[in-house]
């Protein structure tokens, strides 16, 4: 097993982990999106590392990457929308005060 | 000690660093421009990971996306000076827990699985880039179109959703 | 492109694009018809060349639809366009003053696209779509003038009697194809024994449903309720045709006995009709029950072993029947109904009509050089040389003297009496379907040894059978003429017109029957449902007794159970703050939960 | 050897613009202005705000340069005369030229003054309208090379330079190359009039210097990338290679500058507007017809 593996794997890891950190502890919807941004960027220093130390040979593990690419570009779109449209209801995005979806 | 094992672990760690500082910065646009920086030093590892044409395209897609977050955080915070503190953090513990416990638990995955011998010969990166267009245009078109549609829906949903609603006298009004 | 596929889609097509428009119907009828007529043409004239066109298309797995371009079928093909067309062009003049053209011409496309499919089919699968199909646009157009008092119920009844019919049909084809193992009509003509009878039988009810035959033939007389354009089609070349033209492509495997009683119904309704059409009241019933008589002829020639003949008669027949009728729609439009006593006199006031209704009528009598004479000759001469020649060829001869009786019946009334005519909208065209169509049924006989040549058939010739032909014509012409019919009649009146009580027979004979044995079930059902209700009574009152139970022990469990799933509920509510950031860390720590699961699953094993 | 040659090359290129500016504005050929200029900068005391954010303040100035600099890593002058000829070229100047906006909003938002910050922010916007506009533009040029090479980019033109072949492409891609290099009438972000200068208003001395020169270097770069991607590269009859680069290139340049001098600024709003309802639609149907092209005449 490389080395260089493993420490892209760490890399990975360790963006997850802020990530979910950074999800789960910030207050305002922009920054909770940053976390999901790191998350999501986690996956893909795995996909490429995946891709080049044990697959070179099949791209599509590169258009994997291209896919999750896509996905941050989405989630981006969507929730910045959503933070408009709350911004000019509300006056804030910060998500302690939305609790709209209460049961 | 090879220069790609370097590289990696250079760019990965400074990848983490700015990542990291996107949480631990009291200012918006710091915060934002740090995860622009995190991003594009993974664009950076992966070209040192020889895939050329996703380090290029992270570097350029990353850049964009993340200096539009920043005026949003700007418009949405309204921190004049950047430099204010206050404190946008809650269940602090809890989050710190999780990251730790995920971050903890993926690596011990990727130390213990047996991941098998690395691959050392790459096709170079023109090969690389004929490939992944004759495979997003051939055996992966479905999915890659799907994605297509799904980000032009994406867009025109943020739009709608996003979009002031204007009424017919507003609308010649001013 | 394939001229089999043309001459069924011109029709098709153009009846879509009338639909999709909703403007110009007449004008598109004509043209999709007469692009039908020349596909057809083409047909016929590679059939005389010795040609003949195929189309396979992909059907029921290992049973293709096929449609076939024999000289027969090329030959009613042709048959049917050139009617049809015909028709249209008279039809353009009759609908000009009605308000639902389009309804109007896009069915009659319908039904000429159906009726084509039937005849150019080669495989019974697609003669049975094609049989339903013209089922049903015949059904549309006698039900035309629906909102009329009585027309729906008269196309309702044509639609019941010749469905009912059918159902003969749909066994027949299933014997056969289960006994031949194709679908292909050409591979089931070699069926022979018990199978070929019960088949041939089956297959008769379906014709005497179609063809109108004794006792079935009363829907026909009632569907003149339709426009006339549309009686011109239904019983010149299509629908009633349609029974005729499935004995004569069948004729090959049909075994003497059920050749005897193919003879006996054409004969039986021969007269019978021909009664009924003397005492007829009415021009467009009296032209329905010749319908009937002269498809009762034809059936006799089928069981007399000549299918040819009645393929001639049925083509002579088209083109002066269709001319009849296009007549008494000019009548019709002329005095406003079709009642004899408002019509007398009616061919005074057009001559020129009345010229070429005489033609028509003298042609289906069987005056010679008209065309009804040879095929009409060529049905005696087949009688006589039948088996069965004395029932057969008495039939045939009677049948000709009534024809020639109540032809000239009609003459007279029409000719004898004032004239009292008013201009007509729409006159040019009519007369010009109608020249078209008297002058095809006079020359017509004239390219019957033709014919025969293509099918490779001989007429069976008969000097006795042409002389007795032509003296019971004139016979019957003269009696006709100089005796009203009623009197002819004499006391067969009141049984003619009440359609020889065969409309009440059929009542008493079907419709009493089957009240008696529904009154008999409702009997036998009342005792069996006091019976039933006694069960009743018993399991509701071991129902009360388990109610009871039910109440104190199981209801009480279930209460408590739903008490507690609502506990449970408010408890899981509290879970569901609203607030992201709570709910996604609830996600985090169930993500880890089944993480954890999984792993540990992992491990043990 | 070679990336210290094109740096000097580039350093050349950056004075000619200066002086072709100069002539410009003022309507005097001199070419010591911008050295006296330069010097002038130099010499006087760089300013720091009062309350900055250091490290943007800092960072900003260079890093536009660095990215005009990564841009022409792989743009070709001639055959032999380019840094690295990346696999990726045409996508890469692209993304390193996406940078020029970090820059910028980092000197706009770093000294903690409204005009600059202001200039900072309408470059964001300015980017949303260009953006697209340079990226298929490009795309085009690449499918007619089937590469994203830039020295096969320029050898594809061998027969018929892009320009004629696209010519909706080439007019879109120098109109965002202008907004790229926030030439007039682009020039929100450094409004002379309105904003005080916006992003250079409170910048001062040697990081002024920077500033500036960064600007010029870009501009030469994005002038080079046209002739590259649209007007044939090296190619050219009778002079040799690097003279054509050299004469193209100051041609382009010397278009740019002059073509937005008589126009007026123009809002952003519109920028917007023009750009996304008029600019992508033809990108497109460039890419399209180009496609056809491609396809029918390979």
């Amino acid at each position: 097993m490389g080395i260089e593996l493993l420490l892209a794997l760490i890399t990975g890891a360790a963006l997850f982990g802020v990530g979910i950190y950074g999800a789960l502890s910030q207050t305002n919807l922009v920054m909770i999106m940053m976390g999901v941004e790191l998350i999501l960027a986690g996956a893909m220093v795995n996909l490429v590392a995946f891709w080049r130390f044990l697959h070179p040979d099949i791209p599509a593990g590169q258009m994997f990457v291209l896919i999750i690419i896509t996905v941050m570009a989405i989630e981006m779109a969507v929730g910045f929308g959503v933070a408009i449209a709350r911004f000019r209801a509300k006056g804030s995005v910060e998500m302690e005060e939305a609790a709209e979806l209460k049961g | 000690m090879s220069a790609q094992m370097f590289f990696i672990g250079f760019f990965g760690l400074a990848a983490v660093w700015f990542g990291i500082v996107v949480f631990r910065t009291f200012s918006m646009v710091r915060s934002a421009l740090a995860l622009l920086f995190s991003q594009t030093a993974l664009g950076a590892m992966f070209l040192s990971m020889q895939a050329e044409f996703l380090g290029v395209l992270q570097i350029m897609m990353m850049a964009t996306e993340m200096s539009i977050m920043a005026i949003f955080m700007v418009m949405f915070m309204m921190d004049p000076g950047g430099l204010g503190e206050m404190d946008m953090t809650h269940q602090k513990r809890l989050s710190l827990i999780a990251g730790l416990v995920s971050f903890v638990g993926a690596v011990a995955v990727a130390v213990f699985a047996d991941w098998g011998p690395a691959a050392s010969v790459v096709p170079d990166a023109a090969q690389q880039t004929v490939d992944l267009g004759l495979e997003l245009l051939g055996r992966s078109m479905l999915i890659f179109e799907t994605a297509g549609i799904t980000i032009l829906t994406a867009m025109i949903a943020a739009t709608a959703v996003a979009i002031q609603s204007v009424t017919r006298s507003n609308e010649h009004g001013h | 492109m394939n001229l089999i596929a043309a001459a069924i889609l011109a029709p098709l097509s153009t009846m879509a694009l009338i639909l999709l428009l909703r403007r110009w119907p007449a004008a598109l009828a004509l043209l999709g018809a007469t692009a039908g007529l020349l596909a057809s043409i083409a047909l016929l004239t590679n059939a005389f060349n010795g040609l003949t066109d195929a189309l396979i298309l992909p059907g029921l797995p290992n049973m293709p639809l096929r449609l076939v371009s024999t000289p027969l079928s090329a030959l009613l093909s042709t048959l049917v366009a050139t009617i049809s067309t015909l028709v249209l062009v008279y039809a353009v003049g009759y609908m000009k003053q009605d308000g639902e053209k389009v309804r109007f011409f896009a069915t009659m496309l319908l039904f000429v696209s159906a009726m084509q499919t039937l005849v150019l089919a080669g495989d019974w699968i697609l003669l049975l779509g094609a049989w339903e199909l013209i089922g049903l646009s015949s059904y549309l157009l006698i039900g035309f003038w629906y909102r009329r008092p009585g027309v729906s119920s008269a196309a309702t009844r044509a639609f019941l009697v010749t469905r009912s019919a059918d159902l003969g049909l749909y066994i027949a084809v299933f014997i056969l194809i289960a006994n031949a193992g194709t679908s292909d009509i050409a591979a089931t003509l070699h069926t022979g024994g018990h199978v070929a009878v019960v088949a041939g039988l089956l297959l008769l009810v379906a014709a005497m449903g179609k063809s109108a035959q004794t006792p079935l033939h009363d829907w026909l007389q009632r569907a003149m309720a339709g426009p006339t354009p549309v009686s011109a089609l239904l019983h010149s070349a299509t629908l009633v045709a349609a029974g005729a033209i499935l004995l004569i492509r069948t004729a090959p495997m049909l075994p003497p006995p059920v050749l005897l009683a193919i003879g006996i119904v054409g004969g039986v309704t021969t007269v019978v009709t021909g009664l009924i059409a003397l005492g007829e009241r009415d021009l467009k019933r009296l032209l329905a029950a010749s319908t009937s008589i002269q498809y009762g002829l034809m059936l006799m020639a089928v069981g007399a072993g000549a299918p040819l003949a009645a393929l001639l008669h049925l083509i002579a027949h088209a083109a002066i029947k269709s001319s009849l009728f296009l007549g008494a729609g000019v009548f019709q439009h002329s005095r406003e109904s079709t009642g004899f006593t408002d019509l007398e006199g009616a061919g005074r006031d057009r001559p020129r009509i009345f010229f070429g209704f005489a033609l028509a009528a003298l042609a289906l009598a069987g005056i010679p050089p008209l065309s009804g004479f040879f095929s009409k000759d060529a049905i005696i001469a087949a009688a006589l040389a039948a088996p069965h020649a004395p029932v057969l060829a008495s039939f045939a001869l009677a049948g000709t003297v009534l024809t020639g009786a109540y032809m000239a019946r009609a003459l007279r009334i029409l000719w004898r009496g004032k004239s009292a005519g008013r201009p007509i909208a729409g006159l040019g065209w009519m007369a010009a379907g109608l020249a078209g169509l008297v002058i095809l049924g006079a020359v017509l006989g004239a390219a019957f040894p033709s014919i025969e040549t293509v099918l490779n058939a001989r007429l069976p010739e008969n000097t006795l059978a042409q002389i007795l032909g032509l003296s019971a014509a004139l016979g019957g012409l003269t009696l006709g003429w100089f005796i009203p019919g009623q009197r002819l009649l004499g006391g067969l009146l009141p049984w003619a017109q009440r359609g020889f009580a065969i409309a009440g027979g059929f009542d008493n004979w079907i419709v009493r029957p089957a009240f008696a044995m529904a009154r008999a079930c409702a009997r036998l059902e009342r005792v069996l449902n006091e019976g039933v209700l006694a069960v009743g009574r018993l399991g509701l009152s071991i129902g009360r007794m388990t109610r009871k139970g039910d109440d104190q022990g199981i209801d009480g469990l279930i209460y408590s159970l739903v008490r507690g799933t609502i506990r449970l509920g408010n408890n899981a509510r509290a879970l569901q703050s609203g607030l992201i950031h709570r709910e996604m860390a609830l996600t985090a720590v169930g993500t880890a939960l089944i993480l954890t699961a999984l792993l540990i699953a992992l491990l043990a094993y | 050897m070679t990336s210290v040659l094109i740096l000097l090359l580039l350093a050349l290129g950056a004075y000619l613009v200066a002086v072709l500016e100069a002539w410009i504005a003022s309507g005097h050929l001199s070419l010591a202005t911008p050295m006296l200029a330069g010097i002038a900068l130099l010499g006087r005391e760089s300013i720091v705000p009062r309350k900055p954010d250091r490290i943007f303040f800092e960072v900003g100035p260079v890093l536009l340069l660095i990215s005009a600099l990564l841009a022409a890593v792989v743009v070709p002058l001639t055959p032999n005369l380019i840094i690295t000829d990346l696999a990726t070229g045409a996508l890469f100047i692209n993304a390193a030229l996406v940078y020029v906006l970090v820059a910028l909003l980092m000197a706009g938002w770093g000294p903690d003054g409204a005009y600059a910050m202001v200039g900072g922010w309408r470059f964001l916007g300015q980017l949303i309208a260009y953006a697209m506009l340079i990226v298929m533009p490009i795309t085009a040029v690449a499918m007619r090379a089937e590469s994203l090479l830039t020295t096969q980019i320029v050898v594809s033109q061998a027969g018929l330079w892009n320009i004629v072949y696209q010519p909706v492409g080439f007019a879109l891609f120098f109109v965002a190359a202008m907004a790229l290099a926030f030439l007039p009438p682009f020039d929100l972000p450094t409004a002379t009039g309105e904003l005080a200068g916006g992003v250079e208003a409170e910048y001062s001395g040697v990081r002024l210097a920077v500033l500036r020169l960064g600007r010029l270097v870009l501009i030469i770069t994005l002038a080079a990338a046209t002739v590259v991607f649209y007007l044939g590269g090296w190619q050219g009859p009778w002079l040799p290679p690097w003279a054509w680069s050299a004469l193209k290139i100051l041609a382009v340049t010397a278009t740019m500058l002059l073509a937005g001098r008589a126009m007026p600024r123009i809002r952003e709003a519109d920028l917007l507007a023009w750009c996304w309802k008029l600019g992508i639609p033809l990108a497109l149907l460039n890419i399209f017809l180009v496609g056809v092209l491609v396809l029918v005449f390979p």
